[in-house]
């Protein structure tokens, strides 16, 4: 069974072997051991933290699979740019309309805004290639908001997702070349190590720009690649989108790529999350005819947060959900104990 | 002999037949019999003073006086925008700079602005291409300086000239192909006869209104603005030669030039003086400089209503002027009368 | 039984009356005979209309009581703006951080926009003085989006709701006068009768400001305005927020009232509107025990859609609804049709 | 005798004692001995081409000859803006109309902008009281335009200046009340020695980026964009009669006006002349005008290095001025030496 539990010291090692796997973009894994280290750290003492308003915790979790190997990962920060601002471009449709000519049309603008700061953002997304397409990249990928849904006051009522965007073989962004380059007169590669893959400094402002980008005036190649995902990240998009979230309103300042968000009453995992009792399964001849559905179904503390999938009949008209010994030891959970399940 | 003169009622006929033979880049003489009789009441009203000054448009003709056919037009707007909203864009500067990474960006911006309104504008300048030899162009021109020297009280103290912006020997206007068309989604020639006709409102509604980064512009289009068409460039020096400057507004559809200046910086202002017409003395030029002796003269009377200017050999030496008797004829003056002289060229510092 | 409907031919003069009722601001009822018939009219078409994609059609609805007196009414447009653009104020917050003075702050700023266009617009909800803050009133607020869940081909995903702001016992709007009279250079009143109320005009985009207007620059009492709506429309504003409709992202480019809106995704309708089958009431002594919970119940139809109040047990875990034969005959529908249930 | 020349390094310590008498409002000349002995020494720099000129700054000093000591201050640095951006408001205009309404508002707009950027400017101009009397004033801030008449090719075309802007006698600006308050949440003599010191980067971080419509602002603070302060009213005005205008710029924390000409089109340029210094003759003054007559000369010499201008009497003709030999001495010069010259006071066209 794998299970998605909180990172532990213990995995660091595991962690530096999986952040050697090329990714690209910034939204992904630290890429050295120190890094890795202050994400374990910060995520421990997260989970551990007692908080009031969401601020600078940060929450990585790990997929663990059946013989106990860690192949995939998923963070969550509590307020996006709490050190600061986040920026992203926004997409603005500009409704153009002239009764003299009566024409009309519609023109894109990108606006430069700050207006996902202090949204939760998911972000590390990464799973093995065995475990691609699986259902267990879907569980690890909802058992962040499932982890939401548990403690609500850890996080802002809004999520979003920055997703990688495309770059050719040679790390170059046709949006950056149109963009960013110019402000910054320098490679996309070059700007995002020294701006380490923040998107909330103050030099951002001073040197992006500060008036809306007329979207018809940019190269066509940087137009294609505006909202396009990296395709390592599509994995992570069809997950998302299937979530709920939205990938139309925002993209990325650098290069270009969508940010998913979404008001959490539109996601999945929060309109659909039951909060149920736990009982024992046993064998029950009665319900044998009923159909199984498949659950996430994740314990109910938030210092021993912990996600399986379990399969059962429909929860909505229950009170309990049966759960075999197996799975609750792997929750750390008891009869009786309350979980909260999604449908996966 | 060619005399410039206030237009009046009964040169209709004769500027239709001339506008007939102006190019497609004039866009203010159409020969439209329509709208320019209402364009020649509005000036006969504006010499006579019976419109308020905003109001006005002074046009000028050019007329030969051994044949009576017009050579050449011009006119001079008493103010632009107040009726309907006159746009540019205006050059600015926006510095992106970042200590911490130590990068200093210095970018050209284009803002939309109606910063112009109210501004007097030369305009309407034909010249018929039989008469364009000498100093029948500087002539022709130049004789709106003066009128503006004799009546500075009737402008504003901003003076403005449009002049046609770049296009390619194909009529391709480099900018409104990576600019304009973007956003109005037609041909330039298009858009260029909807402006002719008073059809302006499209702009307020199509235009991008957010200040624009001339960066995101394709180079053709960067390096034409404030560019003048080739056709035009001659014009432009005459203007420059006045006093009048690029001071970085530009058309939104070719990106042309907009000179400018202040009236009471003109040439004309500074240097024009009044002379009576009286005899001349030998001993009157001795202490003239050698360097301006035999050079060509811009004279005008001083009437409003009957403002007519000529090119003179005659320099006028401690505030008289020796007129040939037919030159004062064509200025309805005579011995005694005041009139206003300039350089047709501008002098020097010898500093 | 109140009965929710779409309004006829033979309700004109009833609107007529109902409409005497002094009401501030523009989003509420037609003032006159012609322009209320049109209106009526235009409902009746737009109900009979097959429609591929939302366009131009009005929705017209009645809350007629248990003596047939026309009670309350409630209006849903289609696509707003559908012939030219539906302008607004965009809330936005800007984030300054100085990293030289160590300081941040937001700075809030209104920005013209024509994002609600193409959006429905739910309007003229209006309740006599009886059925204020009743059930029914919910009724019927509700049963606009009861029939966007029944047919929503014929909307937007995304609807919104401008309510009245505040004006003076002159009728003056202190939101107006610091902002839209500089332009406009006339009364506020003056203005929304020359435009008739629209907020789809070229003028607008002549006269109305390009840039954002700083709200820190705008006088203390417009300030105060933002956002705020007019007495008379609390128990519209109570009733949408209660439904999942949002307040702060937009307001009145005219009077500064908020404009509430809301994704689908995120409408208590939408999420918990159930299909059940009918069933014919009885006394039922098992069922007797389970508690009764209030439901709004609508008939399946587009083209003859009601809505009416029932009360029964939760019917999540249930495959049909038990209806009482008034019910039925109220909604003209009959056992073994399908309905539309929502909680309220 | 007054001579006004290029600062030397022996300078500082003099020129210490006199920036202690300097008031609040003069940001650029603070008492601080490692501040000024580094503007020194670039200053010295400058006058010797040992820096480029993009990065001058002359200063110059009036020197008291009798006592030795200084009396006033001013300095003109080659360009603004190369390392850290230079703010500024321009004033813009949009028409907002509605044909259908019948509707035509004109808005003045405040647009943020590093337009100057690189701009040749004039700065840090100061008088000590003891000698606030004649025509010090215009010799002191004078000085400059002659200075740049001779070396015209060290300077971009654009010329600015930064005046004061109005503030109340309590020291309050209405119009930083009105627009800055709000986004720096500090009080005007803070931000105003923040950015003294340096501190501009907040600049970009706390001002609103998007045009401003001058009506949103309130009244009070409407009335003093482009006004000075009433203590700098007076070196407004010498400025304005070296051809200095009010374009549209202002401070974006005092709306005070920017003054700004194009280097080409300055009065010293125009009318300032070259002379020998030689004897005088009677005989040449008899085609000179009457009315410039006795009319005080600002005289200097014509090297960089050690540059010097003092105030005359003596009036150039035909290119020979006959300077005392006093003033020859001032000005380091000697008979036969050219000297640049330039009548204190604008003269008017007589036309």
């Amino acid at each position: 069974m794998y299970v998605v539990r909180p990172v532990e010291l213990a995995d660091i090692a595991a962690l530096e072997a999986l952040s050697a796997v090329p990714m690209p973009g910034v939204h992904t894994l630290p890429k050295t051991r120190e890094k890795i280290r202050a994400m374990v750290e910060l995520s421990i003492a997260s989970f551990a933290a007692h908080v009031d308003i969401p601020s600078e915790e940060g929450y990585l979790m790990v997929l663990e699979s059946q013989d106990k190997q860690i192949v995939g990962t998923a963070a969550m920060f509590a307020a996006a740019g709490s050190n600061g601002t986040y920026f992203s471009f926004r997409n603005d449709v500009i409704q153009q309309v002239s009764r003299d000519l009566n024409i009309s049309h519609s023109v894109h603008a990108l606006t430069l805004c700050s207006e996902l700061t202090g949204y939760s953002q998911l972000s590390s997304f990464f799973v093995g290639e065995r475990e691609h397409g699986t259902p267990e990249a879907a569980l690890l990928s909802r058992a962040r908001l499932m982890f939401a849904v548990l403690a609500p006051h850890r996080f802002s009522e809004r999520f979003f997702v920055p997703l990688a965007g495309v770059t050719d073989s040679e790390g170059g962004s046709p949006f950056w070349d149109a963009l960013g380059r110019k402000f910054f007169q320098m490679d996309f590669l070059d700007a995002e190590r020294t701006i380490g893959g923040a998107r909330n400094r103050t030099l951002i402002v001073e040197l992006m720009p500060h008036y809306p980008v007329y979207v018809p005036l940019l190269p066509g190649d940087a137009q294609a690649a505006m909202g396009q995902i990296h395709p390592s990240g599509e994995l992570a998009f069809n997950l998302l989108t299937a979530e709920g979230f939205e990938a139309d309103d925002y993209i990325d300042i650098f290069d270009g790529g969508p940010i998913l968000q979404a008001h959490k009453n539109s996601l999945r995992t929060f309109t659909g999350a039951l909060q149920r009792r736990v009982a024992t399964s046993v064998e029950t001849p009665d319900r044998g005819r009923e159909p199984q559905l498949r659950y996430a179904v994740s314990s109910g503390s938030e210092h021993d947060f912990r996600v399986v999938i379990t399969h059962c009949p429909a929860l909505e008209s229950q009170l309990s959900v049966a759960l075999s010994l197996d799975v609750q030891d792997a929750l750390h959970i008891a009869e009786g104990d309350t979980v909260i399940c999604v449908r996966i | 002999m060619l005399v410039v003169r206030a237009i009046q009622d009964t040169d209709l006929d004769a500027l239709y037949v001339m506008a007939t033979q102006v190019g497609s880049g004039m866009t203010t003489l159409k020969p439209d019999m329509k709208m320019m009789g209402d364009r020649l009441n509005i000036a006969v009203a504006s010499f006579a003073e019976t419109i308020p000054p905003e109001q006005r448009d002074y046009m000028f003709v050019m007329e030969d006086t051994d044949s009576g056919r017009l050579a050449g037009v011009c006119a001079i707007k008493g103010s632009v925008g107040l009726t309907e909203p006159f746009y540019n864009y205006r050059i600015g500067t926006l510095v992106h700079s970042s200590r911490e990474l130590d990068v200093f960006t210095r970018m050209d911006t284009l803002y939309l602005s109606n910063d112009l309104t109210g501004s007097t504008e030369l305009c309407s300048l034909f010249l018929h291409p039989d008469y364009r030899t000498g100093n029948n162009g500087k002539l022709l021109s130049k004789c709106r300086f003066l009128f503006i020297a004799q009546f500075p009280h009737l402008f504003t103290e901003k003076l403005i000239a449009e002049m046609r912006g770049y296009q390619e020997e194909s009529g391709r206007s480099p900018f409104y192909e990576g600019l304009g068309r973007h956003f109005f989604k037609m041909d330039f020639d298009h858009v260029d006869a909807l402006t002719a006709v008073g059809k302006k409102s499209f702009i307020a509604e199509l235009m991008p209104r957010q200040p624009l980064y001339v960066a995101y512009l394709p180079d053709d289009a960067q390096e034409v603005i404030g560019k003048v068409h080739t056709s035009t460039a001659p014009a432009r020096r005459l203007l420059e030669q006045e006093g009048m400057y690029f001071e970085g507004y530009v058309d939104i559809f070719d990106a042309g030039p907009v000179l400018q200046a202040r009236v009471s910086e003109l040439r004309a202002m500074r240097d024009s003086t009044l002379a009576d017409i009286g005899p001349a003395t030998d001993g009157d030029s001795a202490c003239a400089p050698e360097s301006v002796v035999a050079e060509p003269m811009l004279v005008s009377n001083t009437t409003l209503k009957d403002f007519r200017m000529i090119l003179s050999q005659a320099m006028p030496v401690n505030g008289i002027v020796a007129l040939p008797e037919a030159e004062q004829q064509l200025l309805h003056c005579r011995s005694g009368d005041t009139v206003r002289t300039l350089t047709l060229n501008p002098r020097k510092n010898n500093g």
